[in-house]
């Protein structure tokens, strides 16, 4: 290996000589600090290739020769080389992205940024604690050298706030220093951590000033406010290496001298840290300023890494393995996230100084900066497949190990506030593309797709590491990224591009799926490819569907082959990410598809921790003896993810604001991988659950309450597809309600009325969607008449309504009469009445919907309209074919799902050639089908026989009480169909749901509010926090 | 009352002041000062309502004769304002914006009589006739048996009685001869 | 072979804008061919014992048809009905006195129920103006504009003398001489001719399906 | 003996004439009973067959396009479909019609089949007050049908089963044994439903014939209206037969039937001659009421 001392001496060298080769010109000089800086990286490199795979051991340099007492060790372990490389990538970064101020300012600058990276490194390298001080003097002299030539007033500002808070900081660990020589004899930290000295009280003491140096370096809440004024108002290349690589470097220094903190200490610094966190979180939800809030989540990201290295000692949840495992890839995951996103926030635009004026000030991305934009927010919130998510799946697991429940929420709390405003700020950047008219790519955008695709690297390595090696989990990462490549070529290319990964993936699948889960890949992968051939219905190529399309139908592909809880976990939030990138890719999906992802992440976590808390192996299989508690978080998880009522605030917006084709790929297909979770989750674990009785009672209410109140709120749009989306809603709730029955006829009721619901909610949802491409609106009451110009939609909405309100002889009535059969068999009677009720209410926006848009007056301006196109079309008919296929012969869809369910239960219903028999009753589809086609032709005959001079007429041609109709428009009846309904039970549909989680936002936003206020901005005052900090962590030391 | 009389007579030269019953007078103003004789009467002497406005033909002297009927529901008492307006060239000041209900009466009295009313919402629009191509109907002037013997069809045939002489003829024959 | 001679050629609908012109049906009203013998008058006979009646008061006289509803009349028992809608009513009772306007809604009326229909006309003034004789608003003879099967005289005629005027119908109708629609078919430009004489703002089509 | 199908298609059009005479003959009597609750004579009780003869032979129609036409074929196929899914006389082969294809909750599905097509018919007509009318009924069939499931729910419960043949099986033996002796209860909760089912007043404001002309059928006419008129009846017969089977004892022979089909139906007349109209958000919340009340009830005598 490289003596590092050479790549010191190399450092002082260079700045000595960038004012003399500056003479040679501005490009010499600032090719030679570069160059300095890549010499570090290569060092690094070629110390990780030594280390790794020449498997030498960690080796110790000595100043001059010497060893430990006598000389400074310098130490090249994994720890040390990853963070040289990580400074010097970072430093690099930055200065590509300073390139333009470094060229124009004087020298200087670069010798500062030069000093910064070296002090940076020595803190990282060096094992001496004076020399530690010396490091850390030497890196903030630089930064306050590289903040200050940013000639700004608001930088100089925050320069000086940082200044005094760097020397409340150095005067402290020079404090600890001296006592630590005093008492342990030893400046060299692996020698004093031996010494016994320091572990008296007064040891104590030594350690004690010494971290609370370092944690102010780290900027712990409270007093951290000099540092968010930094990051907000200095160049953001440099707010990069303050973010990216000062903070690897102190986190580095702090997990230095971590052996010799004692317990207590450790529980201070988990403390702060953890506090940090939640606390920077809560208040960068408030904050619109990009910068600044990245600094919050900047200082939060660090105080998780401070809190996880802490507590990893201190609770014992692994060995260092771990630690570089979680902290290292939080560390990671941070630190190209944040560089990445402070570097990418130049081409937003400068800050503006006022929140308010914030969103016109910025400019949109190209597409190109948006998808980095994208990874690199995406990566933060610890969304798969970057380090993030790894590392965070692997720590709630282990302090779930370590039973840390309080920790847990937390942690997760934190981290969804956390998901929330970095995913509202990427939802504004991507809502405001295509406002402006841009070229290509924005100047500087390599440094953060660097950045991007490293994240992805990392994010795939550890992944592999954590042994999901499964081809299939990561196939919709592969189908993403391939047809991203192919953006550019016409929709229909891609589409069966996208139909040959579904097929594909099928096919290696196959071996895999067993009968419930080849049941759903029906309506998971099939619905997928269903609905990518949909979507060439919108002429061009509809950059970004098609992938995400893609990654999102194998995404539920791979929810059904995973077979283990962190591969089942990694396929389930695939499906959020790609679903939620779909949402918001819809026309006004913004603030849908932020809903979405926040209710996604919620009930994820509750799964993670339900699916963490579960011990032994995750198996499909049933357990016993197990703690029947996580299965509830499991539930709880599903229901959000369900939409049941009281979580389910997040759905309408999301099904009635993404694009049209995409609303039906969620409401039909996406939603039954929440079914099939939950039908696996309680198939193994059923039996544990506590208080069984009670529980799958209360879940078949919320099940009832999410099918009424669904139902009943469909009543009410005036927007189609919002009907749609309450109704899917209501839908899904009498699966639950079924799934609740808990025995065979309950479940076969769930996977029949599952199928069904992918039929002709399919069906409406592409109906839908060819009326609104013609008509240009969503609002039933500007269409109306559309028979005449669309009967084949019509004829399929006709058909889905007849199905979905379950008018017999389709096949919806089977699911009705199984609904109704098992419940009655269960004894739930108040249920099922309910559900007769609920059922009714369907009728009412069924029968608004096909006749608003269909039926009554046409308007003049849609009477050229022309029938959907053939992608959406061809699908109908097909959907169309199976319906009455399956209505004709249940036992076309009932012998599958009896097949599935017997595995499990007793039977209770049972076939006698086509009659279906219950307990209670029986129900012979075919024939009934019989009965009611000859029933029907016969009086058509008789209709058609009995016609006398038909004469057509046209739309005004209405008895009209004498009158003549002047408008369509207004002799139309549509606008608020059911009044008097809404006279009667309005009071029921007040939006409680939505009332309550606004009010629940509002809490949480006005504690980051109250907790915003310690920031004045005043430097006395945040001098006043650090020592009242230091102050505080000394009793709490004490007190520990 | 009589200050009432006294104040209109010296503001606006009203005259001919008559009192009907012990609440209800009546008074005769310039066509002209219609406007100001109403805004002051509804803002001034306290008369709020507009009860109804109507017009007579008067075509012995040439005139429309305007009645504005107002009420004071406080004071419990009614006025009635007459103003002529000449007959070959009717056109008088709309009162629409001192009470929002005149349109519609000045909408009538244009397709009645065809007194203009400049400014008046609506005013030229069908009333209660549709498609009406003869002069104003209740123009004493416009002769309604000619305009219905030339526009609708007559079934021949028809007697017409004096009533009083017919229903003697038929219930007293003997009496009647 | 004549089959389609016997359609009359789309009315042009002149009083319609063009741009309206689209919504309404511009067939021309037929003649319909009684079918034959014992059928059609069996067809006949239920056509005479299901009166159903508009329920269109056109005039002071339909304050008549309300006695015959209740009680002391009941005009049930002779299987007369009133009926909210001129689609499935095949009496029109004009009630009175028809002004200009009201005559407007009573030839769309007429002309918007199924044949066979009837019209019986109530009071004088629907035979010759009665008192509105020299009314500018108001028809004098109501058999200028549509068909008319049945007067009866009077001002007001009495329920008495309508359910004796309901009865005539009803022998017209079982005699096969309630043709009125097919005359009207017949003669539709004599009738139209004579409608838009009086009605001057003609904003609808030429014959209301 | 278990008949052919041949002969199993015969005998349902027997008994498809017999319901359709029957209905018919129902409605004219209630009609001419209304009448001299009001002091009148009344029409002839064959009046509605001389009205359907003179819708069908009317000489002319319109459509407004072919949804419009079926619509009618909607009404009475499922008018025509709820009867040939009800075993109308308990034991009689001939009049068991179709009923092996489904039990009490096919029926009850099948209800809805006419009245959706219908409302589809209706709704293409264009006409605002066929809309309104729909909306009504719509709106109101959510609310009656409260009661009326929960009083199948009861009757299901007490018996065992949802099979229509068993449920009157269970209930011979003598008055004792109807329905409407053990759970008297479920009875009333049905009756009341059954008054909103009807149409008639107080719940007739979906038709409300002066204020929505007849409300969804008013573009109808002609033969059109003549299948509306035969369905009524029989439609109305079958969902007579239907309450008869859940909680009168069903039937055993045709004159138990007609008797007790009969008194059901009177009991609309007797209701409805007494009260006037409800606007609709006071039925719905009427039938959310206390008929619920009683259902709920009913349920609960049911299962202890």
């Amino acid at each position: 290996m490289v003596n590092p001392l050479y790549l010191f001496a190399c450092s002082l060298a260079a700045a000595f000589l960038l004012p003399l080769v500056d003479k040679l010109g501005r490009k010499a000089s600032l090719g030679l600090a570069y160059a300095t800086v890549a010499a570090w990286g290569a060092a690094a490199l070629s110390y990780l290739w030594a280390l790794f795979p020449g498997g030498s051991p960690t080796e110790s340099f000595g100043t001059a020769g010497f060893a430990a007492p006598l000389a400074i060790m310098l130490r090249v372990g994994p720890e040390e080389a990853a963070g040289l490389l990580a400074v010097s990538a970072v430093g690099l970064l930055s200065a590509g992205a300073m390139h333009r101020s470094l060229a124009k300012a004087p020298i200087g600058g670069a010798i500062a940024l030069l000093m910064a990276l070296m002090g940076m490194s020595g803190i990282i390298l060096t094992r001496d604690l004076f020399n530690l001080f010396v490091f850390m003097e030497i890196s903030s002299i630089a930064t306050y050298g590289l903040i200050a030539y940013d000639d700004r007033r608001a930088a100089l500002r925050a320069g000086f706030k940082y200044m005094m808070a760097g020397g409340i900081a150095s005067a402290l660990y020079l404090i600890g220093v001296i006592y630590a020589y005093r008492f342990g004899g030893q400046l060299n930290i692996d020698l004093a951590a031996r010494s016994p000295g320091l572990y008296g009280a007064a040891g104590t003491v030594a350690a004690f000033f010494l971290l609370a140096a370092l944690l102010i370096e780290l900027k712990p809440f409270p007093a951290n406010g000099w540092a968010i004024d930094v990051y907000q108002t200095v160049d953001p290349g440099l707010s990069a290496i303050l973010s990216g690589a000062s903070a690897t470097a102190l986190l580095l220094a702090l997990w230095k001298i971590m052996p010799i903190l004692g317990d207590a200490q450790l529980s201070v610094v988990a403390g702060s840290g953890l506090a940090t966190f939640a606390a920077s979180n809560l208040v960068g939800a408030r904050q619109s300023n990009a910068r600044r809030m990245l600094g919050y989540s900047s200082v939060a990201q660090v105080g998780l890494v401070a809190a996880v290295a802490a507590l990893t000692r201190l609770l014992s949840l692994g060995d260092d393995r771990f630690a570089y495992m979680v902290a290292g890839g939080l560390l990671l995951n941070h630190l190209l996230a944040k560089t990445g996103l402070f570097l990418l926030s130049r081409a937003l635009g400068e800050p503006g100084s006022q929140a308010g004026a914030q969103r016109r000030r910025e400019r949109a991305l190209s597409p190109i900066g948006t998808a980095i934009a994208g990874v690199l927010a995406v990566g933060l919130v610890g969304l798969p497949p970057f380090p993030g998510f790894w590392a965070k799946w692997s720590l709630i697991r282990a302090l779930a190990g370590a039973r840390q429940w309080w920790l847990i929420v937390v942690i997760l709390g934190a981290s969804l506030v956390e998901a929330f405003y970095v995913l509202r700020w990427f939802g504004r950047i991507a809502d405001m593309r295509g406002e402006d008219g841009y070229a290509g790519p924005e100047a500087g955008i390599a440094g953060p797709a660097l950045c991007a695709a490293a994240l992805a690297g990392f994010g795939i390595a550890s992944g592999l590491a954590l042994g999901v090696g499964d081809p299939l989990l990561w196939a919709p990462f592969a189908a993403l990224a391939a047809l991203l490549l192919v953006d550019r070529a016409p929709g229909w290319l891609k589409s069966l591009l996208s139909i040959a990964a579904v097929a594909a993936f099928g096919r290696l699948a196959f071996d895999r799926l067993d009968g419930l889960r080849l049941f759903f890949a029906v309506m998971l992968l099939g619905g997928g490819a269903m609905y990518s051939f949909a979507a060439m219905y919108k002429r061009g190529p509809r950059r970004g569907l098609h992938p995400l399309l893609s990654a999102a139908t194998l995404a539920l592909g791979a929810i059904l082959v995973a077979d283990s809880p962190l591969g089942f976990f990694f396929a389930w939030e695939t499906m959020t990410l790609a679903s939620y990138l779909l949402v918001l890719r819809g026309k006004k999906g913004e603030r849908a598809a932020l809903g979405y992802v926040v209710f996604g992440l919620g009930g994820a976590f509750l799964l993670m921790v339900g699916l963490a808390a579960i011990p032994g192996a995750w198996s499909f299989r049933p357990t016993g003896g197990a703690d029947g508690w996580p299965i509830l978080l499991i539930i709880g998880g599903l229901l959000v993810k369900l939409g049941a009522l009281g979580v389910h605030v997040w759905l309408p917006g999301a099904y009635a604001e993404s694009d049209d084709d995409v609303s039906g790929f969620l409401s039909s297909s996406l939603s039954k991988a929440g079914v099939f979770v939950m039908i696996v989750a309680l198939a193994a674990f059923g039996g544990v659950v506590p208080f069984q009785a009670l529980t799958l009672r209360a879940l078949g209410w919320i099940g009832l309450a999410t099918a009424l109140f669904g139902a009943l709120y469909a009543i009410y749009q005036e927007d189609v597809k919002k009907t749609l989306a309450w109704s899917s809603m209501g839908q899904i709730g009498y699966v639950i309600l079924a799934l609740a029955i808990n025995d065979q006829a309950g479940w076969t009721t769930a996977l029949y009325l599952a199928l069904n619901h992918f039929l002709y909610k399919s069906m409406l949802f592409l109906a839908i969607a060819g009326v609104i491409k013609r008509v240009g609106t969503r609002n039933m009451y500007e269409m109306g008449g559309l028979i005449k110009t669309m009967p084949f939609s019509f004829l399929s909405v006709l058909m889905a309504i007849i199905a979905l309100s379950g008018v017999p002889p389709l096949s919806g009535f089977g699911g009705k009469w199984l609904l109704y059969s098992s419940l009655l068999q269960k004894g739930w009677y108040l249920e099922a009445a309910v559900a007769f009720f609920a059922s009714a209410v369907a009728f009412l926006y069924l029968f608004r919907l096909i006749h608003t848009i269909f039926l009554g007056q046409p308007k003049p301006s849609q009477s050229t309209v022309r029938e959907a196109p053939l992608a959406l079309t061809i699908p109908q008919g097909f959907l169309m074919a199976v319906l009455l296929a399956a209505s004709a012969f249940p036992r076309l869809m009932l012998d599958p799902v009896m097949g599935v369910v017997g595995d499990v239960f007793d039977p209770i219903l049972r076939f006698e050639g086509s009659t279906l028999v219950s307990p209670l009753g029986y129900w012979d589809g075919t024939l009934s089908m019989i009965v009611t086609i000859v029933v029907f032709a016969l009086c058509f005959f008789w209709m058609l026989a009995n016609l006398h001079n038909p004469q057509p007429v046209k739309q005004f041609n209405i008895v009209y009480a004498a009158e003549r109709p002047f408008k369509p428009w207004t002799t139309h009846y549509a606008w608020s169909f059911y009044a008097p309904y809404e006279k009667a039970l309005g009071f029921l549909t007040r939006r409680r749901g939505e009332r309550f989680w606004e009010a629940f936002g509002t809490g949480v936003d006005s504690v980051g509010g109250a907790i915003r206020r310690v920031y004045t901005g005043n430097g006395q005052t945040y001098a006043l926090h650090v020592v009242l900090y230091v102050v505080a962590l000394y009793l709490l030391t004490g007190a520990l | 009352m009589n200050e009432l009389a006294k104040e209109l007579a010296g503001r606006y030269g009203a005259r001919g002041w008559h009192d009907i019953r012990k609440d209800l007078a009546s008074v005769e103003v310039d066509a002209i000062r219609i406007r100001d004789v109403m805004a002051y009467l509804r803002d001034e002497a306290g008369y709020g309502h507009l009860s109804f406005m109507t017009a007579i033909d008067n075509i012995e002297r040439g005139a429309f004769t305007l009645s504005y009927a107002l009420r004071d529901h406080d004071a419990r008492r009614g006025l009635i304002v007459h103003a002529d307006v000449d007959r070959a060239e009717p056109t008088v000041d709309s009162i629409h914006l001192l009470w929002g209900q005149a349109w519609t009466y000045q909408r009538e009295m244009r397709e009645w009589f065809g007194i203009d009313f400049p400014g008046s919402p609506r005013v030229d629009e069908e009333f209660v006739l549709e498609g009406w191509e003869g002069p104003p109907m209740m123009r004493r002037d416009f002769d309604s048996l000619a305009y219905s013997d030339a526009t609708y069809a007559e079934r021949p045939g028809r007697v017409t009685h004096d009533p009083a002489s017919h229903m003697r003829e038929k219930l007293y024959p003997e009496a009647a001869q | 072979m004549s089959e389609k001679k016997t359609i009359p050629a789309p009315l042009a609908n002149e009083g319609l804008p063009p741009e309206e012109r689209g919504l309404f049906c511009d067939a021309a009203p037929r003649e319909y061919e009684p079918a034959r013998g014992a059928w059609e008058r069996f067809l006949n006979w239920a056509r005479s014992e299901s009166l159903w009646l508009l329920g269109f008061g056109t005039g002071c006289g339909a304050i008549e048809l309300r006695p015959l509803m209740t009680s002391r009349f009941d005009m049930y028992r002779y299987g007369i009905q009133p009926r909210p809608t001129p689609r499935q009513s095949s009496v029109f009772v004009i009630g009175g006195y028809a002004s200009v306007k009201t005559l407007k809604r009573i030839v769309r009326s007429y002309e918007q129920m199924m044949g066979p229909k009837f019209v019986l006309a109530l009071g004088s003034c629907t035979i010759n103006g009665g008192m509105y004789w020299d009314s500018y608003n108001t028809i004098k003879r109501i058999d200028q504009y549509i068909p008319v099967d049945v007067y009866i005289a009077g001002c007001m005629p009495r329920p008495e003398a309508l359910l004796a005027g309901f009865q005539e119908l009803k022998r017209i109708i079982k005699s096969g001489g309630g043709e009125g629609q097919n005359e009207y078919a017949r003669n539709f430009d004599w009738y139209k001719a004579n409608q838009k004489k009086v009605i001057k703002d003609w904003n609808m089509p030429d014959y209301n399906w | 003996m278990e008949p052919t199908i041949i002969g199993r298609i015969g005998y349902a059009f027997v008994s498809l004439f017999v319901i359709t005479n029957y209905g018919l003959l129902l409605i004219g009597s209630m009609a001419r009973i209304s009448a001299k609750v009001q002091g009148r004579v009344g029409q002839p009780v064959w009046q509605p067959y001389i009205d359907i003869v003179k819708s069908s032979a009317k000489r002319n129609s319109i459509g407004h396009g072919a949804m419009f036409y079926l619509g009618p074929v909607f009404r009475l196929a499922g008018g025509v479909g709820t009867y040939m899914f009800i075993p109308a006389v308990f034991g009689s082969v001939l009049f068991r019609n179709f009923s092996d294809s489904g039990d009490l909750l096919l029926v009850m599905y099948f209800i809805f089949f006419g009245q959706l097509g219908m409302a589809l018919g209706a709704g293409e007509g264009g006409h605002p007050y066929s809309a309104i009318g729909v909306s009504r009924g719509l709106a109101q069939m959510t609310a009656f049908e409260v009661p009326f499931a929960l009083s199948v729910i009861a009757v299901a419960a007490q018996y065992g089963t949802l099979d229509i043949n068993a449920i009157v099986a269970a209930q011979q033996g003598g008055f004792a044994h109807w329905t409407l002796a053990t759970n008297p209860l479920a009875v009333i909760a049905a009756i009341v439903a059954f008054l909103g089912m009807s149409g008639h007043n107080p719940f007739s404001v979906v038709i409300a014939p002066q204020e929505i002309p007849i409300g969804p059928p008013t573009e109808y006419q002609s033969n059109l209206l003549g299948m509306l008129q035969t369905n009524r009846a029989i439609f109305n017969g079958a969902k007579l037969v239907l309450y008869m089977n859940l909680y009168f004892g069903g039937a055993t022979n045709i004159v138990a039937m007609v008797i007790k089909t009969f008194l059901i139906y009177f009991v609309n007349v007797f209701v409805g001659q007494a009260f006037p109209r409800l606007r609709t958000d006071q039925s719905i919340r009427f039938f959310l009421g206390a008929p619920t009340l009683v259902g709920i009830a009913s349920v609960i005598i049911a299962v202890i």
